[in-house]
């Protein structure tokens, strides 16, 4: 019996990081059933791609570092499986593997990658993608004509407006709310299926792997904006249930508020959901683009150190803010 | 929205292009923990601010006299630049006989304060040929506002981009601008692109 | 209000499915001291003088009882509470001992309350029925139970005193061995609870104080893979190489482990979890990043004083951070020591 | 050795440290406004570092034949008056030799009027340094920030048409025209141009 030397805990409770990411992967990965049913493997390719890539990312800037193997915990995947749910299914296959470049090489490596990230990497992958190739982010397979895309190859299908369009333009989408619901609407790969991305919140949040507080407030403050500011001449309720409902806003509140860009304190994750919510309605309003959610998470990011200090000095946890 | 995302980039780029918080070199570290405290960071604001104001309105009322000379667009930079000088002389030499311990402790921010303004207050001016005086006060103060929150957010930038799990050759500097970068990306959103 | 603490998976139901097995004790050890029978109605300074000359100690912190109950007695102490329960997963040496020795206990925790002076004496349970289990045969004596969250004590002890009494404990076999007193027995003896995945046998075992810890070990027939063996408790314990060293009164615990429990350290997820496990009001996070950062500001190390050491920060934490040992050194860097000499 | 040939040689030396491994824009971030908002064509960045120079030199080597006259105080007043008179004559330059390009460059271009490298080197550095060493630092800041904004430009003008100097067709994508992407270059360039010296560093440690 060789007896070696630890120290002390000896046992340890069960969420841990990876434990946390795990679930995270989970609940992305039943997000892609809906699409593969209705698109055929074509998702898959993308998600599995996009990993990869965000795999040989990590691997490099590991071995760049001359660190031994680097890869500890899975986030790589987290980030390769939003950005992948972000795109449209007709999206050219080299889109998410750019986004997934930057998101690991610009937004990740630089700041000492995971748990130092200022910024989701995610959202910063996308809103790379955005802002390089509009035309590929936005142009959505139209649902009319359910058909299975190449897996591989460029797919030349009819192409059609999203509801978040419709609404940019000041137009009522054309959509049936229970459609909505099930993601049956021309949108973004992964944040169409409100119902799936629900289960999927409470699943994060049962297993305490995401705080419930942030996507609520967040939600909160997009609802009350809605109500108040409509895009449509509609009822106040209809502009709520058109807003959250399309685009990715609902799949952002969930995954793109990750506990690493976010705060300590209740409060703090309080004012900075509410504050991503509130953004992400000024994004609609007067932004450049139909989809203005990672945009919007990225000004909260660089926002929540300002939150966590002005939280600090009210409750005296700082003899300054500033230090 | 668009206009006050607009004056947050700008913000932005003074702060970076200026050196508030990358004096380099020595100046740093110093700067670095000037800008660190509210009260230089909101008297810094406060003279971007004022400086701000007061050359838009020296642009204001030079404008008829320079598009009598021609070439106004070679022209209007340099009267500016000269007009900026011109006003931290005579702020300097004001503060310098009144109140000497302000200058000298604050002497730094003062000339800071009115080089920064230069970037700030040029492009508006350059564009917005119609500009009054109640436009110009707003101006200004959105501009104090916009660089106030732009220092904020960059010495809290500064700490996370000198942890020790960020590689050496992005710690500091480097990492900063790229945060600057993917922050701009966000703001971008806002404007399609591009800043003017 | 979320209350303070962290729920830990206990796993004692293992070891106290049997009762507690007495080892015989090493043919080398010198047999115990003889003492004078304690009388039923003697004073203060003849418990106390009985208390050391049995050589009792407390098994939670290993202090001499006779020097504890001294110190309750200058602090004016008004509740003495006997704990019987122990708030660590594995161990469940207390719990047994409450079970066995019920009358002993009382009678102990008597004699302890009237050598430091305190009118009030209550008996914490590890739950509701373990504390009914107690009152039934022991009446006279008050029993409660004491929380499911680790670390029980502390949260206890802070409830307890925020009533406005003075209160504090003691180790119920402390207590146990001075009811024994009474008979003039001196056994020197404590029961350690023999547990973890390296072993087949859980169990408590009674064992005199200065065997060594391989013997214990032995008595829960340990597999071939164990690895580590932590003592003292699963959470706050030592490990230990040497299997020939002797068992002390503050052993309570021997853990065999096929592999050493290792959560791969990651940089701070932000979870805020550290805080609201913390039972003295620390916020663990922002001490760890104020030393991080290389220029810790005193002023913003709140509460590090108060660290009771129970490592329930370290335990929670998802990024498998060491918050304790910063928080340790946030203390020692507080009381004005330098950063590197406290490491 | 005699004294001129040591001079020159610390002169050799400042100007390597301006042009590259104290590269105002990559180690001082001073600068930066004109590679990021205007650093995304060749044309653009040959224009600019020509206006750099023009207004760089003189201004330098003013302050520091006079800089020693003036307190502390009032020169930054005179360094952003020298480099407004300077302006005139580097644009009608520029304007000269790429017509148009002014009007391309716009706000970019007024900005140059009072750069932050023009304005830290000429307050602080020129008044307290020799003629000689003065010139050698406005010749490496100029030839660095050039080499900076022409790399920066044309990182970004192949992405966006294809090739450099306006004979691209069609680009990698769009949107590299924002700030965003000035930054982000820069700061890789940076986080490189810190690496070079971190081996350098070592090197010298190793020989020492």
């Amino acid at each position: 019996m060789k007896l070696s030397n630890a120290s002390p805990p000896f046992l340890h409770t069960d969420v841990t990081v990876m434990s946390m990411l795990g679930d995270r992967i989970f609940a992305l990965c039943a997000l892609l059933v809906i699409p593969t049913v209705r698109y055929g493997p074509r998702p898959l390719v993308m998600a599995g791609l996009s990993v990869l890539i965000c795999l040989v990312c990590e691997l490099l800037t590991g071995l760049m570092r001359k660190e031994g193997v680097p890869v500890t915990e899975w986030s790589f995947a987290v980030t390769g499986l939003v950005i992948t749910m972000l795109m449209p299914v007709n999206a050219p296959l080299w889109l998410p593997c750019a986004a997934c470049l930057f998101a690991e090489l610009a937004a990740k490596a630089p700041f000492g990658g995971f748990g130092r990230t200022p910024f989701n990497p995610a959202a910063a992958g996308v809103a790379f993608a955005t802002l390089c190739w509009p035309k590929q982010m936005f142009s959505y397979v139209d649902p009319a004509e359910p058909q299975w895309l190449p897996v591989w190859g460029e797919c030349s299908v009819h192409t059609a407006q999203s509801a978040a369009a419709y609404l940019k333009s000041g137009l009522k989408p054309d959509i049936l709310p229970f459609d909505m619901l099930w993601g049956d609407m021309a949108g973004p790969l992964g944040t169409g299926a409100a119902l799936v991305i629900g289960a999927c919140a409470l699943l994060l949040f049962v297993r305490r792997a995401a705080h419930a507080e942030t996507t609520l407030c967040f939600l909160a403050a997009a609802a009350a904006l809605a109500a108040l500011f409509p895009r449509i001449a509609c009822s106040p309720l209809t502009s709520v249930k058109y807003e959250l409902l399309s685009g990715s806003l609902f799949f952002c509140s969930v995954f793109l508020m990750d506990p690493v860009s976010s705060l300590h304190t209740a409060a703090g994750r309080c004012i900075y959901g509410a504050a991503a919510g509130g953004l992400l309605m000024a994004f609609r309003h007067f932004g450049a683009y139909e989809q203005g959610a990672v945009f919007a998470v990225l000004i909260a990011n660089a926002l929540s150190p300002l939150i966590s200090s002005a939280v600090g000095r009210a409750r005296g946890w700082e003899g300054s803010v500033y230090g | 929205m668009p206009a006050f995302s607009q004056l947050i980039l700008t913000a932005l780029l003074a702060v970076t292009a200026e050196n508030l918080l990358f004096a380099g070199g020595a100046g740093f570290s110093r700067a670095l923990r000037a800008a660190r405290k509210p009260s230089t960071a909101g008297l810094y604001a406060l003279l971007v601010t004022l400086f701000s104001l007061v050359s838009a309105l020296t642009g204001l009322a030079l404008e008829p006299y320079l598009s009598l000379l021609g070439e106004e667009w070679i022209l209007r930079p340099a009267v500016l630049t000269a007009a900026a000088g011109l006003e931290y002389l005579l702020a300097a030499g004001l503060l310098r006989v009144f109140a000497p311990s302000f200058l000298r402790d604050h002497g730094r921010i003062l000339e800071q304060a009115a080089a920064n303004t230069v970037v700030l207050a040029i492009p508006y001016v350059q564009q917005m040929f119609g500009f009054h005086a109640l436009q110009a006060l707003g101006y200004a103060l959105g501009t104090g506002a916009a660089f106030w929150l732009a220092v904020l957010i960059l010495s809290h930038a500064m700490k996370i981009c000198t942890n020790p799990d960020a590689p050496r050759a992005f710690s500091g500097l480097p990492g900063v601008l790229v945060y600057v970068g993917i922050l701009s990306m966000a703001f971008a959103g806002f404007t399609g692109g591009k800043v003017f | 209000m979320i209350p303070h603490g962290v729920r830990l998976e206990q796993q004692k139901r293992a070891s106290l499915k049997n009762e507690i097995v007495s080892l015989p004790s090493p043919e080398d050890l010198p047999a115990p001291p003889k003492i004078k029978p304690l009388k039923k109605g003697a004073a203060a300074p003849r418990i106390l003088s009985a208390a050391e000359e049995a050589g009792i100690a407390d098994e939670f912190d290993g202090m001499m009882l006779e020097r504890k109950l001294s110190l309750f007695a200058s602090r004016k102490t008004e509740l003495l509470v006997a704990c019987g329960f122990d708030e660590d997963p594995y161990t469940s040496g207390a719990e047994a001992v409450l079970r066995e020795s019920a009358e002993d206990v009382a009678e102990g925790l008597w004699l302890a309350a009237k050598a430091c002076g305190a009118k009030e004496r209550l008996v914490a349970a590890s739950s509701r029925r373990e504390a009914r289990r107690f009152a039934a045969c022991c009446t006279g004596t008050a029993a409660v139970a004491a929380g499911n969250r680790y670390p029980a004590r502390t949260l206890l002890m802070q409830k307890l005193r925020r009533g406005g009494k003075k209160a504090e404990w003691i180790g119920v076999q402390a207590c146990a061995a001075l009811g024994a007193a009474v008979r003039g027995e001196c056994r020197n003896e404590t029961v350690v609870t023999v547990a973890g995945d390296g072993v087949r046998r859980w169990g408590n075992f009674r064992v005199r104080i200065g065997t060594p810890v391989g013997d214990v070990l032995a008595a829960g027939k340990p597999e071939k893979r164990v690895c580590l063996v932590a003592v003292g408790s699963s959470v706050t314990g030592r490990t230990v190489t040497d299997l020939s060293l002797p068992v002390t009164a503050a052993t309570r615990c021997v853990i065999a482990l096929k592999r050493p429990p290792r959560v791969p350290a990651h940089p701070c997820v932000g979870c805020g979890r550290c805080a609201r496990a913390c039972p003295a009001g620390v916020l663990p996070w922002l001490v760890y990043r104020e030393l991080e950062g290389g220029s810790p500001e005193a002023l913003r190390l709140f509460h590090v004083e108060d660290c009771v050491g129970c490592g329930a920060c370290h335990t929670v934490c998802p990024s498998g951070i060491d918050l304790m040992a910063a928080v340790r050194r946030a203390a020692g860097l507080k009381e004005g020591r330098d950063l590197h000499e406290t490491e | 050795m005699d004294d001129r040939r040591l001079y020159f040689r610390e002169a050799g030396t400042i100007f390597w440290n301006g042009m590259l491994f104290r590269n105002p824009v990559l180690a001082g971030a001073l600068g930066l406004y004109p590679v990021v908002a205007a650093g995304c064509g060749m044309r653009n960045a040959t224009a600019l570092s020509l206006l750099f120079l023009i207004i760089a030199l003189p201004t330098q080597l003013l302050l520091c034949l006079a800089g020693m006259l003036l307190p502390r105080w009032a020169r930054p007043a005179a360094v952003l008056l020298l480099s407004a008179v300077f302006y005139l004559p580097a644009a009608r330059a520029v304007e000269w030799l790429f017509p148009g390009s002014l009007a391309d460059l716009g706000m970019a271009a007024a900005l140059m009027a009072c750069n932050s490298i023009v304005y830290a080197r000429a307050s602080e550095y020129a008044p307290e340094h020799i003629l000689l060493a003065a010139a050698a630092d406005a010749a490496g800041c100029s030839v660095g920030f050039a080499g900076v904004i022409c790399l920066v430009s044309a990182l970004r003008e192949y992405w966006l048409t294809g090739g450099l100097w306006g004979t691209g067709v069609s680009g990698i994508g769009e949107g590299l025209d924002a700030p965003f992407a000035g930054f982000l270059l820069l700061g890789f360039l940076a986080a490189l141009m810190r690496q070079v010296n971190i081996q350098r560093e070592r090197r010298y440690a190793e020989v020492e």
